[in-house]
């Protein structure tokens, strides 16, 4: 991902360039010793080590934030808050970077927004989550058929304990969709 | 003691089994649960990604339901995904005035309003700090003799809310195993986070936490979780069969109840052989 | 402190030390320097450490004022062995008081060996304060590596 | 009652308190020490060795004159002195009263203690029984406990309580019935009230009904010992011991932080390999557990590979405690240090650190020794223990991530913690009993500009009370109180015991020696100013000599920089130039001196008008026939002569000059004196975003100046904080090795990181590069952490070059003393006698004794100046009775013993062609007795004659 | 540079004698120390000599060597004197008399030493019969020199050369302004002299004397004597060490001493202006005596005979010359110097110092290094602490 063109893309979203900046405030003061990246328990598996992401987003350096997997892979598990000697909301921040990340909507991480939007579809049609046809309309959308591939071994043995209940798709007006029309106005 | 009860989405599909064994052991305990009227999706991780604000409107929206019924009790959430988001919605509410006021205008929708006075406690909160301990050890008879029980307690109800227990070494099952009769493993990755949502992304990173996990779990007969996602998980990717049980069903069965009103069978992982160790 | 309590004063002349080894009791002294190895001998008595008392302390204010004649009279007076134990370097408390003995015990170990008296008899330690272990254990191993030397020849000799 | 004899109280036994009272007790007048343990010397009765020489040498404070008075012995058996009083195991009780007149009540533990004080706590929680009971009881409190009322009475018929702890709402009889039954039964026992934030008005409600206090849930354990301590003092209050004094010295010290309190990530206590670095120092020492071997404390196993966590509790606001505790550094430096050369077993000795702060003047080079002897210094600071790898038969696991991110991980036999340091119960209660102003994490904030002083006129602090402090700040704050305490004395009229010995023997004593009375301070600094200044208000006559032409010294230019300096050094001049005791000499420099140490006779002469004779304190060579240099000048004053008995040496220093050549085309390069200046006179614009770079260490902490000059990284730090409060928009970039913001300072790092300044590091091997053209500076530099080529284009570049000391060889020469390795004033030791020479009437304050800041520079005058006063205000010495003596007839002269004698005791006086002894500087230690063949050099019972005699009976005792 | 005195006559001594007279003459020297003859006796001693005709009775070469002229050196440069003093001094003199100056004894800025390859000495009794009643000794003088020059020799005709010169580890001038190279040299024609420092140049020059060079045997011959005085060493250290290998042997090694301190009294290098022995320090109380008696049984009288000799041993541990005058002065006939020559030279090495060879080498006691000799300390030899 070029520096350039995200830098464009930014600017053309003040929004999430505030976002930015509120992250770049929120850990100013790290003093780069290392303990949020010793803590992390997915740091083995990041491209870009979180220590290394602060610093990155403290010397602007978009390119490297928006090129790495690292918010991707934050499972919240919030260690690194409790333990940073500064007191920074580390975990917060990182949530903070993946809204600015699909805020961009770039095509890296086009599959989690899909999955992310059919979820938010079930919930605004059904109030609650209903996997079989939420994950049904994220497969369609997708149109990758291995992806339905990899999670039918998954799917066979909640269905052997019964644990998708069958309910049959309907239409009409979603039960929270007013709430989710009233909150889309509220924000602009 | 008597709790609104939030058995969140999970709970009712994938988490089947974590919502009958916590109706049936609190009612066994003589606490009685009320389902909080027409709750809705707390808005679990997608809410934030893709729109921030309403990843405070969902949670708020089961807050105003829940002081709704006006009867003062306190929200028992068992999931700790759904317990963190109210919890945090909870407080971001309660602090911001301007961001409450925002929300009431959008729950308006549904004639609603929250003054977020309500409090939130996770299962685990409520079962050892209101009692449930002296109880299970008189109802309990010593059932679990024999057992040793590994108890995992993951990461969102100990952290960033410190509530009830040390965030980073969890000692607060010991008490409710030992009720039981059951001994308690001595370990120290009760609180070690198993991959929550990116176990499901991204498989490998899954199969090596929870490895490492069920690894130090070896010498026990059975884990004992409090988070659909955790007990997902480490069913999920065992190389080799651990028995993991909700911890609701565990106290359940030592209170005598049968398998089946625990939903034992839904477990992915086989739980028979602590089924069988359990005395009658 | 180092000492046994003195027995009662007896009227018999002091036994001197027959010839045969194995009831041989060596006599030593040590020139220990007052602010480390004194410390040390005080630390491992109040530590109730146990050591021969065949070593004699003569307290010193430092190593440093070990004018060779003491030893060598030491020797000439009938001692089996002297010992010289001060501050390690650096811990002087008059800077540089160890340097200079460790100097006089060099020139020592060259001439006296030539006259028979082993340069084993001569020793040089540095003990610290807070070395009282050490204290005594230097005591034990200096008095049973001594035994094993036998009498001084110097002892023998009815020579001043 | 202008006759008594001033005394002083000083509280706390430690490393300060011994200094302060030895420097009062030098100077004639009496101490009370109190000490709450059961013995003197505080922390150092458990270290053998300190940093930064891996020696011991607490003996060195004792007095090097008048020797009779102390007991000669290692200070860890004890420290006794005539003018000292000394209290261990004793409490202090109350203390009232202002500067000449305070009335202190204290109480030894053995006959009032804690322990015949018993506390009945009364509650149905369980869990609040239980956690009363442990504090109380840790505490020394005998406690019993009852879960009702009726139990809490019939303990009550049985025995009998002084204090009583109840809740209010209980099952069956409250607390408040509880209360009028217990007063029947035991009239006068003390009963506080326990209640929750709802029932506060109950709780008042029965302080109606004889209470005497209520406490409310949730208990904080400090406020419970508190209010407990209170009413066991009243409570043992008449049978104190009373006594008043004329001034107060608060030398309490600090107490370590508990590494398992709160998270204890690292598993102390639960893993027996981790151990805190004060359990490591025991287990180094020889008479520590592991006796002469290193073992592991539970296994016996030879300890081979041992690390080193550092900022355990400190710099860390999870434990709230965000400053730097400025010890811990070093003291795992000497601790690696002491383990790989002491014991050879041990393999892998790996230190890990943020910001190694080896900011003490000897302390860079002692941690360069530490790496070669093969110390691992790695830069990361380790989480936890990596959970789920318990500690097994084959170590530690410890994992970490170095700075270029990859994960590492070893295994340790040993962890040693190194906790932070921070103030203690004691000090906070006595805090708020005397209302000291303290800081917000607790320590007593001592007035700016008068170290040592509190907001309570007669109280002074000094050591760790004031903030983590090393053993040499400590040492040099203690002499800076006791000079304070002196000032209240002298003005209250108060006489010091002038010769106990004139009184006890019949006659007076011919053989004393008496300094000329007066000092010279030399250099007209800020040092030399408080320096000649405390001097002077005691009493003596002062001559202040200045080459230049006028009073200040750096200050002048630095007075703007500093807040509320300048207002201070035009106070301290005008003091300096209306004091009818201080003769200053401006334009003047020292020619050479005449006579003996502190029998001086000392010629000053004009300063050149030639600007190049830049060295011109350098004393000018005399003419060849010996007669001064001709003053043809005509016009300008004749050389003066001056007597006095002691020497300050305060000649300052200035800004090293870059090593590497200032490109000359770079407009925009500056070092940071001159930075400093810029932006005073406002020649750079600070209104407008400009981007700066700042390069720590230039030329500093690299062989030729192996010393950090300490004052760099503050002030690089506070332009960096004014650039950015000019706008927020200017980019500023640190380059450092290490940022040396010791103690509370730290703030100002975490400061100007949070106003969004950029630090990065770099290792002696890589620094970054400056190229400077006409167009700006330009700097690139590869980022240790990204591992990316960086680079920025600066308006200005900053090089923080450090401190040069100005003191010339010749000019301490001139005194008996000499310059150290990096050219500063060579001190008899670097921690025990920080201001002194070897010879005690030899002394110096300010920069040209070590590298350090406006506070340090003050302290160290104020030390001198105590050290000056103590020696001017003894009218005759007297020689300790095993002083050296000389017997002419033997005698040939040959100098052997001048050259032996450490302390230049000895020369030979030029007319009677005969050796003489200066009493004063001998220390009675023997040394030349031994080097003369003769027998000439005698001290008393040590020289051949009676050490035949002891020689002949040692060996003649029966076996 | 080197220069060289024609022989006259064939008389070694009278050319040295007419070389000083004319060094007085000149004004080169304010006056020259050689050892002369008193009076027609064949004792030869030190003479201060300025009057260029009182020469004719030195005896600047020959065997007679009872007072090393080190001590009187320093006598005679103890203040400034304001003049130059020409020195004729042996080898040991001169190292005595450089020790003297690091003891601040003496200095040598007002001399100008002139050293010689030795002509070695005898003993007193073997010179009183060499000498015979001295009345015709100069033949018996040349026929000495003509002999010790030529090889090296241990005795000359009947008369061994004293032990002391048999061992000598350094017979030839060291430190020395001016060296005259007479071994191997054709001494009935001329003597070589070699300038070592500028004094020494500044000298020659003023008596104008010839170009010259020195003997081409000469280094052959000083190898030679190199190995034979280390084997006369080595032979002398053994017997010593077994004449004196315990305390006891020591004891009878001194058996005839009388603690007269002669050995102390000639010996150069033992500068004290009162010996600690002739102090109180060791006036012991008669109570001291009987109790010593009581310990030991019995007392040999004059006591600390043994402990008199370790300490002198122990002070002079490494400044001791070799000059030999101990055994020449001690009236018991106790080859002292053989005692102190194999000591000394053992112990010094140890401090690698060796006495006089530089006037800047400090007094090995003097000095000390921060961390050196850790093979002596601690319990075992070996481990150091």
């Amino acid at each position: 991902m070029h520096l350039t063109d995200i830098r464009e893309k930014l600017a053309a979203r003040p929004d999430l360039t505030r976002q930015l900046a509120q992250v770049k405030e929120q850990v100013a003061t790290c003093i780069q010793c290392g303990t949020c990246s010793g803590s992390c328990p997915n740091a083995g598996f990041m491209d870009m080590t979180p220590r290394r992401m602060w610093r990155a987003v403290l010397t602007d350096r978009v390119d490297m934030v928006f090129s790495s997997q690292t918010f991707m892979l934050c499972a919240s598990c919030y260690v690194c808050t409790l333990r940073c000697p500064r007191g920074l909301p580390l975990t917060g921040a990182m949530a903070e970077l993946k809204q600015v990340a699909f805020g961009l909507n770039l095509d890296r991480f086009k599959r989690s927004t899909l999955f992310y939007k059919a979820f938010m579809d079930n919930i605004r049609q059904y109030g609650r989550v209903r996997e079989t046809e939420m994950m049904a309309r994220y497969f369609l959308a997708v149109k990758d058929p291995r992806v339905p591939m990899s999670y039918t071994g998954m799917g066979i043995k909640l269905m052997a304990k019964h644990k998708l209940h069958p309910h049959l798709p309907t239409w009409g007006p979603g039960r929270l969709a007013p709430l989710f029309d009233r909150a889309k106005q509220q924000e602009r | 003691m008597d709790y609104l009860y939030y058995p969140g989405c999970s709970l009712e599909g994938t988490a089947k089994e974590y919502d009958i064994s916590c109706r049936a052991l609190f009612e066994a305990l003589e606490d009685r649960l009320t389902e909080i009227p027409d709750w809705t999706c707390c808005g679990a991780t997608a809410a934030q990604c893709v729109d921030p604000f309403l990843s405070v409107v969902l949670p708020a929206r089961n807050l105003a339901l829940a002081e709704k019924t006006d009867t003062g009790l306190d929200v028992l959430v068992p999931c700790s995904a759904c317990y963190l988001n109210l919890k945090k919605a909870r407080q971001d509410l309660w602090e911001n005035n301007a961001l409450r006021a925002q929300v009431n205008q959008v729950l308006e929708e549904d004639g609603l309003a929250v003054n977020a006075s309500v409090r939130v406690r996770h299962l685990l909160d409520v079962l050892t700090r209101d009692g449930a301990v002296d109880r299970v050890a008189q109802l309990s008879e010593n059932r679990m003799k024999g057992l040793v029980i590994a108890p995992y307690y993951g990461c969102q109800c100990l952290r960033p809310y410190v509530e009830f227990d040390d965030p980073e070494q969890p000692r607060s099952m010991d008490a409710l195993i030992r009720a039981t009769g059951a001994d308690v493993l001595a370990w120290d990755m009760g609180a070690v986070c198993c991959g929550a949502s990116t176990a499901t992304t991204k498989p490998q990173v899954g199969k090596e936490l929870v490895g490492r996990i069920l690894d130090q779990a070896k010498t026990a007969h059975a884990v004992v979780t409090v988070c659909p996602m955790c007990q997902m998980n480490l069913e999920r990717f065992q190389s080799r069969s651990v028995p993991v049980v909700y911890l609701p069903q565990f106290l359940g069965l030592s209170l005598g109840m049968p398998a089946e009103s625990l939903g034992c069978g839904m477990n992915l992982s086989d739980i028979r052989p602590v089924l069988s160790r359990v005395a009658p | 402190m180092t000492q046994t309590v003195m027995e009662p004063e007896q009227d018999s002349p002091p036994k001197t030390p027959s010839l045969n080894p194995d009831a041989f009791e060596p006599v030593a002294v040590a020139f220990v320097c007052n602010w480390c190895t004194y410390t040390a001998a005080d630390l491992a008595g109040t530590s109730r450490l146990t050591y021969p008392d065949n070593v004699r302390l003569v307290r010193v204010m430092c190593t440093g004022m070990v004018d060779p004649q003491y030893v060598i009279k030491a020797f000439l007076e009938g001692a089996d062995a002297v010992l010289v134990s001060g501050c390690h370097p650096g811990d002087c408390h008059y800077i540089n008081g160890n340097y200079k003995a460790r100097r006089r015990i060099k020139l020592l170990k060259q001439i006296l060996p030539r006259f028979g008296i082993d340069a084993q008899r001569l020793r040089l330690t540095w003990i610290g304060a807070s070395d009282g272990i050490e204290f005594a254990q230097t005591m034990t191993r200096f008095v049973e590596e001594i035994r094993g030397l036998g009498p001084c020849q110097a002892r023998l000799q009815q020579v001043i | 009652m202008t006759d008594q004899i001033g005394k002083t109280l000083v509280i706390g036994g430690g490393i300060s308190g011994i200094r302060a009272s030895l420097d009062l007790a030098q100077a004639g007048y009496q101490v009370l020490l109190l000490e709450q343990s059961d013995r003197v010397g505080g922390l150092l009765s458990q270290l053998d060795t300190q940093f930064p020489t891996s020696t011991c040498g607490m003996c060195r404070m004792l007095p090097m004159m008048e020797r009779d008075r102390v007991d000669q012995q290692c200070l860890r058996r004890g420290l006794s002195h005539d003018n000292i009083e000394i209290c261990v195991s004793t409490d202090l009780i109350s203390l009232k009263g202002d500067p000449g007149n305070f009335s202190v009540s204290f109480l030894s533990q053995t006959d009032g203690g804690r322990d015949d004080c018993p506390v009945l706590v009364v509650d149905d929680e369980k869990i609040v029984r239980d956690s009363m009971k442990e504090w109380l009881s840790e505490e020394g409190y005998p406690v019993q406990t009852a879960d009702s009322a009726a139990e809490a009475l019939n303990l009550l018929a049985e025995g009998s309580f002084k204090v009583m702890l109840t809740d209010i709402k209980m099952p069956g009889m409250d607390g408040v019935t509880l209360l009028t039954r217990a007063k029947e039964i035991q009239p006068d026992l003390a009963v506080v009230m326990m209640t929750a934030y709802a029932a506060v008005d109950t709780a008042v409600e029965a302080m109606k009904q004889g209470a005497l206090d209520y406490l409310v849930k949730p208990f904080d354990p400090d406020a419970v010992l508190q209010m407990v301590d209170r009413i066991f003092k009243d409570a043992v209050a008449e049978n104190a011991r009373k006594d008043t004094v004329d001034a107060v010295i608060l030398a309490s010290g600090a107490t370590f932080f508990q590494p398992n309190l709160g998270i204890n990530p690292y598993g102390y206590g639960r893993i027996p390999g981790v151990v805190t670095n004060l359990e490591f120092e025991r287990m180094l020492s020889h008479a520590g557990p592991g006796g002469m071997d290193l073992v592991h404390p539970v296994t016996g196993r030879p300890v081979t590979r041992i690390a080193w966590f550092q900022c355990v509790g400190s710099r860390d606001i999870q434990t709230g405690t965000p400053f730097c505790s400025s010890t811990c550094c070093m003291i795992s430096v000497k601790q690696s240090l002491l383990a790989k050369t002491m014991y050879p077993q041990v393999t892998e000795a790996c230190v890990f650190y943020m910001d190694l702060r080896t900011w003490g003047k000897a302390s860079d080079d002692y941690a360069r020794q530490a790496k070669k002897a093969g110390v691992r210094f790695v830069r990361a600071r380790v989480h936890s223990l990596a959970p789920g790898l318990k500690e097994n038969d084959t170590g530690i696991p410890v994992v970490w991530l170095d700075p270029s991110g990859d994960r590492r991980e070893s295994l340790f036999d040993l962890v040693v913690l190194a906790p932070g340091q921070h103030p203690d119960a004691f000090l906070s209660g006595f805090a708020k009993d005397q209302e000291l102003t303290t800081d917000d994490w607790g320590f007593v904030r001592p007035e700016p500009f008068l170290s040592g002083h509190t907001n309570r006129p007669g109280i002074f602090v000094c050591g760790g009370a004031t903030g983590p402090r090393d053993i040499h700040d400590s040492v040099t704050g203690a002499s800076a109180a006791a000079l304070s305490a002196m000032q209240v004395m002298a003005s209250a009229g108060r006489q010091t015991v002038q010769n106990p010995e004139k009184t006890e023997s019949t006659g007076l004593r011919s053989d004393g020696v008496s300094l000329f009375p007066g000092a010279l301070v030399i250099g007209g600094g800020i040092a030399g100013m408080a320096a000649a200044l405390a001097i002077a208000d005691q009493g003596f006559d002062v001559d202040l000599v200045e080459k230049t032409d006028h009073l200040g010294g750096n200050l002048v230019w630095l007075q703007t920089a500093i807040e509320g300096a300048g207002s201070f050094l035009e106070e301290q001049t005008a003091a300096v130039q209306g004091h009818d005791r201080i003769r200053i000499h401006t334009r003047t420099c020292v020619a050479d001196t005449m006579g003996r140490p502190g029998q001086w006779n000392t010629r000053l002469t004009p300063v050149k008008d030639t600007a190049e004779n830049t060295d011109a304190d350098r004393p000018e060579q005399l003419a060849e026939n010996g007669s001064p240099p001709d003053k043809s000048s005509g016009g300008k004053s004749p050389d003066v002569q001056v007597r006095h008995g002691v020497v300050v040496l305060a000649v300052g220093g200035a800004e090293a000059s870059p090593d590497r050549p200032l490109p000359d085309n770079g407009p925009g390069i500056y070092t940071q004196q001159q930075f400093q200046q810029a932006l005073d006179q406002d020649a750079i614009d600070t209104g407008s975003p400009l981007h700066v770079a700042m390069f720590q260490c230039q030329g500093s902490r690299e062989p030729g100046r192996d010393y950090c000059s300490r004052i760099c990284c503050p002030r690089s730090l506070d332009q960096a904080l004014r650039l950015k409060a000019g706008h927020p928009d200017s980019r500023v970039v640190i380059f450092y090795r290490d940022m040396m913001t010791p103690g509370l300072s730290e703030s100002a790092y975490t400061e100007a990181r949070k106003a969004g300044v950029v630090f990065v590091p770099y290792e002696p091997g890589n620094t970054p590069e400056l190229a400077a053209d006409n167009t700006g500076c330009r700097v690139n530099w590869t980022d240790p952490i990204l591992g990316r080529a960086m680079e920025m284009a600066a308006d200005y570049a900053v090089l923080a070059t450090g401190i040069q000391p100005g003191l010339s060889r010749d000019l301490a020469r001139l005194f008996g003393a000499d310059l150290d390795r990096s050219g500063f004033f060579d001190q008899a030791d670097i921690k025990w006698r920080p201001v002194e020479a070897m010879d005690p009437r030899v002394l110096a304050c300010g920069i040209c004794l070590e590298p350090g800041n406006l506070a340090l520079t003050l302290a160290s005058a104020r030390a001198a100046a105590a050290k000056a006063v103590s020696l001017l205000s003894r009218e005759t010495f007297f020689p300790g009775k095993d002083t050296a003596r000389v017997r002419s007839a033997f005698c040939s002269l040959c100098q052997i013993c001048i050259d032996a004698c450490p302390f230049n005791a000895r020369f030979i006086d030029p007319e009677t062609r005969t050796l003489k002894v200066d009493p004063l500087a001998c220390q009675g230690c023997g040394i030349c007795a031994a080097a003369c063949p003769s027998g000439a050099a005698v001290v008393t019972d040590r020289s051949l004659a009676p050490m035949i005699k002891t020689i002949h009976a040692v060996l003649n005792q029966p076996l | 540079m080197i220069a060289s005195i024609q022989t006259k006559d064939h008389s070694i001594t009278r050319t040295l004698q007419d070389f000083f007279a004319g060094m007085l003459k000149t004004g080169a020297a304010d006056a020259v120390l050689v050892p002369s003859r008193m009076s027609d006796s064949p004792y030869v001693k030190p003479c201060l000599i300025a009057s260029h005709d009182r020469l004719d009775r030195t005896v600047p070469l020959g065997p007679g060597f009872f007072v090393n002229a080190g001590p009187m050196m320093s006598r005679l440069t103890r203040t400034r004197a304001g003049s130059t003093l020409v020195a004729w001094l042996r080898p040991c003199e001169i190292r005595a008399f450089v020790e003297l100056t690091k003891l601040r004894q003496g200095a040598r800025e007002e001399v100008v030493i002139i050293g010689m390859d030795c002509p070695m000495a005898l003993s007193r009794t073997d010179y009183d019969d060499w000498a015979g009643q001295g009345n015709d000794m100069s033949d018996d003088v040349e026929k000495w020199i003509q002999t010790v020059y030529q090889k090296p020799v241990t005795q000359v005709d009947a008369w061994p050369v004293s032990r002391a010169c048999q061992v000598c580890d350094a017979p030839y001038p060291v430190n020395a302004d001016v060296s005259v190279m007479l071994l191997g040299g054709d001494l009935d024609r001329e003597i070589a002299l070699r300038a070592d420092t500028e004094k020494g140049e500044k000298l020659l020059a003023e008596m104008d004397l010839s170009e010259g060079q020195e003997p081409e045997r000469r280094k052959a011959l000083l190898a030679d004597l190199e190995t034979e005085r280390t084997e006369a060493f080595q032979a002398m250290d053994e017997e010593m060490l077994d004449q004196t290998g315990s305390i006891e042997s020591l004891n009878r090694f001194f058996s005839a001493c009388v603690n007269c301190y002669n050995c102390r009294s000639v010996c150069p290098v033992c500068y004290c202006k009162e010996c600690v022995f002739n102090t109180d320090a060791v006036a012991y109380a008669p109570t001291q005596y009987l109790s010593w008696a009581d310990k030991w049984g019995q007392v040999s009288l004059p006591n600390d005979t043994v402990f008199f000799h370790l300490t002198r041993l122990a002070h002079i541990g490494c400044t001791c010359v070799g000059c030999g005058q101990c055994t020449l002065a001690c009236p018991s006939h106790i080859p002292v110097s053989d005692l102190f020559i194999s000591v000394t030279r053992n112990a010094r090495k140890a401090f690698d110092y060796v006495p006089g060879r530089d006037d800047a080498e400090p007094l090995p006691l003097s000095v000390f290094q921060e961390s050196e000799f850790t093979d002596i300390v601690g319990m075992g030899n070996k481990e150091a602490t």
